[in-house]
């Protein structure tokens, strides 16, 4: 955490760049990628880390020789959460820049209005937003690196099942990320003997929870409370969870992602369990573990080059990427069509998110084993399981 | 009752942050009748001034110091660079102008500082106190009295020292202010500085509760000029019971009705208030001069 | 010349050329694109134009009608079964009748006052919208089927249009409709009256007129041109989400207008072009967009205070900008 | 029956009560003038009988008619017109618009046909158009049908807002100081136009400073002060009337009641 103004003074050397950088970037080894993403605005916390995720990673691919010896050049543009931004956005990838392949789309809102673009224009799209919709059903086109809200769910309910858990309350952020898993755990609850006994939410940018989870707190027979939701919510909530001292365990979701939220939350993170990526872990993975040096390797750069903790947003982008390149090679080609076959063809990628296998009809390809449940101890995570 | 009480502090410790918005709002409406979108973005550069000073090894003092030297100074250079040279023209330019500027800062912010989330110490622990069996958090105490000291103190400005009388005599009347002598150019730079401080002060006190990030500020200037609306535009005090209003509407709304709508509950207050009291609670209905 | 330019089809005229001429020089349907989203825009801004410049009543809440006319030509056919045109129509009517009942109680209240209660319209609207998932498929947005043009094109005539040059042709012609419209309403007595409100409403209300329902009448006219430019950029996208009615997209309405020129139609165009144009330019600049785009809004607004329309046209005029 | 009568009308601003228990009667085509000392509560009083204010007791009544607490616009319709001390013109609008709003009342509010420009619309515009023109050659503004309000001279504008208001074809009109700030040349033109009109069969109420004026032209004055009627009759009664003479000096100094008498 550093005052970047050297940046500012050195906003006239970017622009400069930017546009000599146009001038040379026509040359034919150069493979071009898109990317749209939420970089600023209510969901800067995911786009902001991937796309620092893919600046970097394109940057270290090409210092290592390129793809098969071509240059990748990252188109890359930054959305907010407008839709219809991200919509002309993506069609500018393709009418403009004529990008071979997209890896982006934060949310589910800007994902599903760049859909139908990349679907018209025959161009592989890997989005790194979560809702199930995206996948389901199946789009030639458009493949997606995180787990869906769903299995988030179906992880929690689980351990809960293991911890004899039945009646559990349920506080969601009113975003799309908190709205759709709310709606998918009340959808899974009943197979795992789950009981939703009180059902509350707060605004993307609420700065106090105390109502809603007195009102939990104060529900009969209350056993477990869930936080689906991701930014600065879960971290709030957990503190006025602690203030409040709600006594019953605090499942937050995989929304919360990053070491940044046991900052933010403090001491009352302590003993808050969720269901994650190994990358959250990646240091206390057993050496043995397959994931293991992908998750560190990921962690170590992402942490050196930034000097902000590691989240798993930025992980699906380098989930997306990666997969991406590797469809390349094997394509042996940038045509678009090809590397859409090789996308779909990937099988035992190790990503930061686990491994993916994908088929013609299952375009995420991952599974519940890629969840790890993770507990709060001691101010780090640590697999609960 | 506790749950009562409960949702009563969680309703006055947000209000009490609306309240100093709505204040700093008041304060360049009085002085300029320009409606300061920026407002929320010193609350904004408060919290992360401070946030990063402390990261960078300053104490918390010292930072806090700092903090809102920085706000002031971003409030001055506001007002002579931004809103001067463009002295004259319509209310909703200027607003528009605000407005820019408010984008602008969350830009030079996100450069600055980074996208990332916040938090600072509270100042007396986190261990909370528990009153009528509702637990509550020191800092929530901490943000409550600073609300208070500030208006006592401006109380106090406005009423008893000349400068302070001189920037109530400005609002009231421009012209004949400037005719008695005042210089109302500078009467006009204080009030940007005074609630770019105010501004500050209460992002200080509220980030060990609320976080703070680049963004805050928008959230903010639009609950602080909803409860100033709701108090009465220009008015002070009017400003405060706003705040304090809109915050318990809030807690009350998520607490007792629907946590859904409880932005919706307050905004429906503020609008039937409106309907029976055109000019808000303390905003006195003005004659039709002809 | 003058008399030719200050005629009240000059502007009209001016539009039906540009956007007849623009395709010509626009290389690909992305161009193509960003003009019809800038008419798409721009037809909407010059609704709140005759609003705000025109009758000098500001609303924050605009995105509202707009949310209201996108979510019906999205959500009538999907649940409904209405046919998209007709939704498009329902949606309007549905707007006009809202801001009908909203603005009698509304419209009573003056300046910033009158502004925050269409903010607490626009966000109400934003908000049932946001949480009535199961009607509107909540934050993450809902999919909108296609009126069929394309399909009825080709079926009946053989015509082979793509979508962007379909629509860039619907909003092109929407939006000289809409400026057409507009510039009637101004040189009619209705027009008139509403340039006397904003001017005095004392005298106005002396010389017979009706300023309330004047205000009411001009609040629904400008709801209706929302609503209409909010289907239209539905069924251009096929995919809407609910910041369409939010609070930020009314800023941004609001500011095109200003931006324009307030009481200006070909200003509505010029503001909505700049503010979609813009950030299309900026994105070279990365980090730094949204700093730069902050800093031409006050620039401009300093600079051209009236709005860029009628400031160039007093600076042409040689009379300064001031 | 008379066109025009006040009776017992009173307002209070905070305590102070601006207009108190005044009542009079103006017949059917009378000049009828309300004069008095700077703050005797003329303009409040045509505030309170054109609508702009509601009375807090008291009733104004039109051609017998109750028509107290009616808001502007409906008395513009029963044939109520008048102009402003301080000017309220439409600044943005040319001269010729501004009296084309004035005809306002005659003209059908057909919204949709105004939106979609029907050929009734340009008919009626050009009728209002012609209407507006012979009222503005008659106060003597035709030259500036097409200039701006904003850019034109003070006297051009007071005489502007007597066409206006002379274009919703009043019974009744009141006229609040039309030549305050006027020149001589000025004022005699205001002259001449108020004679016209009356002449025309409008009853003119008129409040001005200017007692030359006031009394060359009135059949009767009211003469009020602190908001309380203190004479009315003829020029000649109210001249010599003790107390008129006396508020005139003994409060307000001699320069006005030199400038009223002299």
């Amino acid at each position: 955490m550093t005052l970047k103004l050297t940046n500012l003074l050195g906003a006239a050397a970017v622009s400069v760049a930017a546009l000599s950088m146009g001038a040379l970037a026509a040359s034919a080894d150069t493979i071009k990628i898109g990317t749209v993403l939420s970089a600023t605005g209510p969901a800067s916390f995911l786009g902001d880390p991937e796309m620092k995720t893919l600046e970097l990673y394109v940057k270290e691919i090409n210092a290592a020789g390129g793809v098969d010896g071509n240059e990748l050049e990252l188109v890359a543009y930054d959305s907010g959460v407008d839709a219809s931004k991200a919509r002309t956005f993506a069609t500018r990838l393709v009418e403009e820049d004529e990008v071979v392949a997209v890896v982006g789309g934060s949310t589910t809102g800007t994902t599903m209005a760049m859909i139908p673009v990349f679907e018209d224009a025959e161009i592989p799209f890997i989005s790194l937003a979560g809702a199930v919709v995206i996948i389901d059903p199946v789009k030639k086109w458009v493949f997606k690196t995180p787990h869906t809200d769903r299995m988030a769910c179906e992880k929690i309910f689980e351990d809960m099942q293991k911890r004899g858990i039945s009646k559990v309350g349920m506080i969601s952020g009113t975003g799309g990320f908190g709205k759709s898993m709310r709606d998918q755990c009340l959808d899974v609850a009943g197979n795992y003997d789950v009981e939703i006994i009180a059902d509350e939410t707060y605004g993307a940018k609420d700065s106090d929870m105390t109502p809603q989870l007195t009102n939990i707190k104060n529900t009969e027979g209350l056993e477990a409370v869930v936080n689906p939701g991701f930014g600065q919510g879960p971290a709030i909530v957990t503190r006025n969870y602690k203030q409040l001292g709600i006594d019953v365990p605090l499942y937050q979701s995989h929304g919360v992602a990053s070491k940044s939220f046991i900052e933010l939350a403090g001491d009352a993170a302590e003993g808050v369990r969720l269901p994650a990526a190994a990358l959250l872990v990646a240091d206390k993975l057993p050496d043995d573990d397959p994931q293991k040096s992908v998750v560190v390797g990921y962690k170590d750069k992402y942490e050196g080059a930034t000097g902000e903790p590691v989240s798993t947003f930025g992980g699906h982008a380098y989930d997306g990427l990666m997969m991406l390149v590797e469809a390349i090679k094997r394509a042996g080609s940038a045509d678009p069509a090809a590397i859409r076959d090789e996308i779909e063809k990937t099988s035992g990628f190790m990503g930061t998110a686990g491994v993916v296998n994908m088929s013609a009809d299952d375009h995420l390809g991952l599974d519940l084993t890629a969840f790890r449940m993770l507990e709060v101890k001691n101010g780090d995570w640590t697999i609960a399981e | 009752m506790a749950e009562f009480l409960q949702f009563a502090f969680s309703g006055l410790t947000v209000g009490a942050v609306y309240a100093l918005v709505a204040l700093g709002f008041t304060i360049i409406y009085n002085a300029s009748d320009v409606v300061n979108f920026a407002q929320g973005e010193f609350v904004m550069i408060g919290g992360m001034a401070t946030v990063f000073l402390t990261a960078l090894g300053v104490p918390i003092p010292l930072a806090v110091v700092l903090a809102i030297l920085g706000a002031v100074v971003v409030g001055l250079l506001l007002h002579r660079l931004a809103i001067e040279p463009a002295r004259g023209a319509s209310s909703v330019t200027l607003i528009i102008i605000t407005i820019g500027a408010s984008i602008f800062l969350r830009g030079l912010a996100q450069v600055v500082f980074d996208k990332q989330f916040h938090t600072l110490q509270p100042f007396s622990g986190d261990t909370p106190i528990v009153v009528g069996g509702a637990s509550i958090l020191p800092q929530s105490f901490w943000v409550m009295g600073g609300a208070v000291v500030i208006v006592v103190l401006l109380w106090a400005f406005f009423n008893h020292t000349l400068i302070g009388k001189a920037v109530l005599a400005t609002s009231a009347n421009r012209l004949a202010a400037k005719l008695v002598g005042i210089n109302t150019g500078m009467i006009m730079s204080l009030a940007f500085a005074l609630s770019a401080a105010i501004g500050a002060v209460a992002g200080v006190l509220v980030t060990p509760i609320t976080l703070t990030s680049y963004e805050v500020g928008t959230l903010l200037a639009l609950k602080g000029f909803a409860a100033a609306m709701l108090g009465g535009m220009g008015h002070p005090l009017g400003a405060v019971v706003g705040g304090l209003v809109v915050g318990l509407l809030e807690a009350f709304g998520a607490g007792y009705l629907s946590s859904d709508y409880k932005d919706a509950i307050a905004f429906v207050v503020i609008l039937i208030t409106l309907f029976v009291l055109p000019t808000g609670l303390f905003g006195r209905a003005s004659v039709e001069r002809v | 010349m003058s008399a030719l330019l200050n005629h009240r089809l000059a502007v009209p005229a001016v539009l039906i050329v540009l956007v007849a001429l623009l395709p010509l020089v626009l290389p690909s349907s992305f161009y193509l694109r960003i003009a019809t989203l800038v008419w798409i825009s721009a037809f909407a801004v010059i609704g709140l134009n005759l609003l705000m410049g025109y009758a000098g009543q500001v609303s924050l809440g605009h995105a509202g009608f707009f949310g209201i006319g996108a979510y019906a030509a999205a959500v009538l056919p999907a649940q409904l079964g209405v046919p998209g045109i007709f939704a498009v129509v329902i949606g309007a009517v549905a707007s006009a009748l809202i801001a009908y009942l909203v603005g009698r109680p509304i419209l009573r209240l003056k300046g910033h006052y009158l502004a925050v209660a269409t903010l607490g319209f626009g966000i109400l609207v934003a908000m049932v919208i946001n949480n009535e998932a199961w009607i509107t498929g909540g934050p993450d947005g809902i999919a909108v089927a296609s009126l069929g043009i394309k399909k009825l094109l080709k079926s009946a005539f053989g015509l082979k249009v793509k979508t962007a040059e379909l629509w860039y042709w619907i909003a092109g012609a929407m939006l000289v409709v809409g400026a057409w419209v507009a510039v009637n309403l101004v040189d009619s007595p209705t027009g008139r009256a509403l340039r006397a409100v904003h001017d005095s409403e004392i005298a106005a209300r002396v010389a017979g007129i009706d300023v309330a329902r004047m205000k009411l009448v001009v609040f629904v006219v400008s709801a209706v041109y929302a609503a209409l430019a909010g289907s239209a950029l539905a069924l251009f996208n096929g995919f809407i989400t609910p910041d369409t009615a939010g609070f930020l997209h009314s800023i941004e309405l609001v500011t095109m207008v200003v931006l324009g020129g307030m009481g200006s139609i070909l200003g509505s165009v010029v503001g909505a072009a700049v503010l979609v144009v813009l950030p299309q330019l900026l994105t070279m600049f990365h980090d730094y967009e949204h700093l730069l785009l902050g800093l031409l809004m006050m620039v401009f607004m300093i600079f051209l205070r009236a709005g860029i329309v009628p400031g160039l046209r007093a600076l042409v005029a040689g009379r300064g900008a001031a | 029956m008379s066109i025009l009568s006040v009776e017992d009308l009173g307002i209070e601003f905070g305590g102070l009560k601006a207009v108190d228990n005044v009542s009079f009667a103006v017949e059917a085509g009378e000049v009828f003038s309300i004069i008095g000392p700077n703050g005797a509560g003329k303009t409040t009083l045509f505030n309170l009988i054109s609508g702009v204010y509601t009375p807090k007791h008291g009733k104004v009544l039109l051609e017998g008619r109750d028509v107290t607490g009616v808001g502007p616009h409906l008395l513009a319709r029963k044939g109520l017109s008048r102009t402003f001390q301080n000017l309220q013109i439409f600044f943005r609008m040319t001269a010729l618009e501004n009296v084309m709003v004035g005809c306002h009342r005659h003209e059908r509010m057909n919204v949709f046909a105004h939106l979609l420009a029907l050929p009734s619309v340009a008919r009626q515009n050009e009728a209002t158009r012609a209407a507006a023109l012979t009222l503005l050659s008659r106060v003597g503004l035709a030259a500036y049908a097409d200039t701006v309000a904003g850019s034109m001279p003070y006297g051009a504008l007071k005489r502007l807002e007597i066409a206006r208001a002379l274009a919703a074809d009043p019974k009744v009109l009141l006229l609040d100081e039309p030549a305050a700030g006027c020149n001589p040349v000025e004022t005699e033109e205001i002259d001449a136009l108020i004679h016209q009109i009356a002449a025309d069969g409008v009853t003119v109420v008129l409040v001005e400073h200017d007692m030359k004026l006031v009394m060359r032209i009135s059949d009767r004055l009211h003469v009020l002060d602190y908001g309380r009627t203190l004479a009315e009759g003829t020029a000649e009664t109210v001249r010599r009337n003790p107390d008129v003479i006396a508020a005139y000096l003994g409060s307000h100094g001699s320069k006005e009641a030199a400038r009223a008498f002299g």
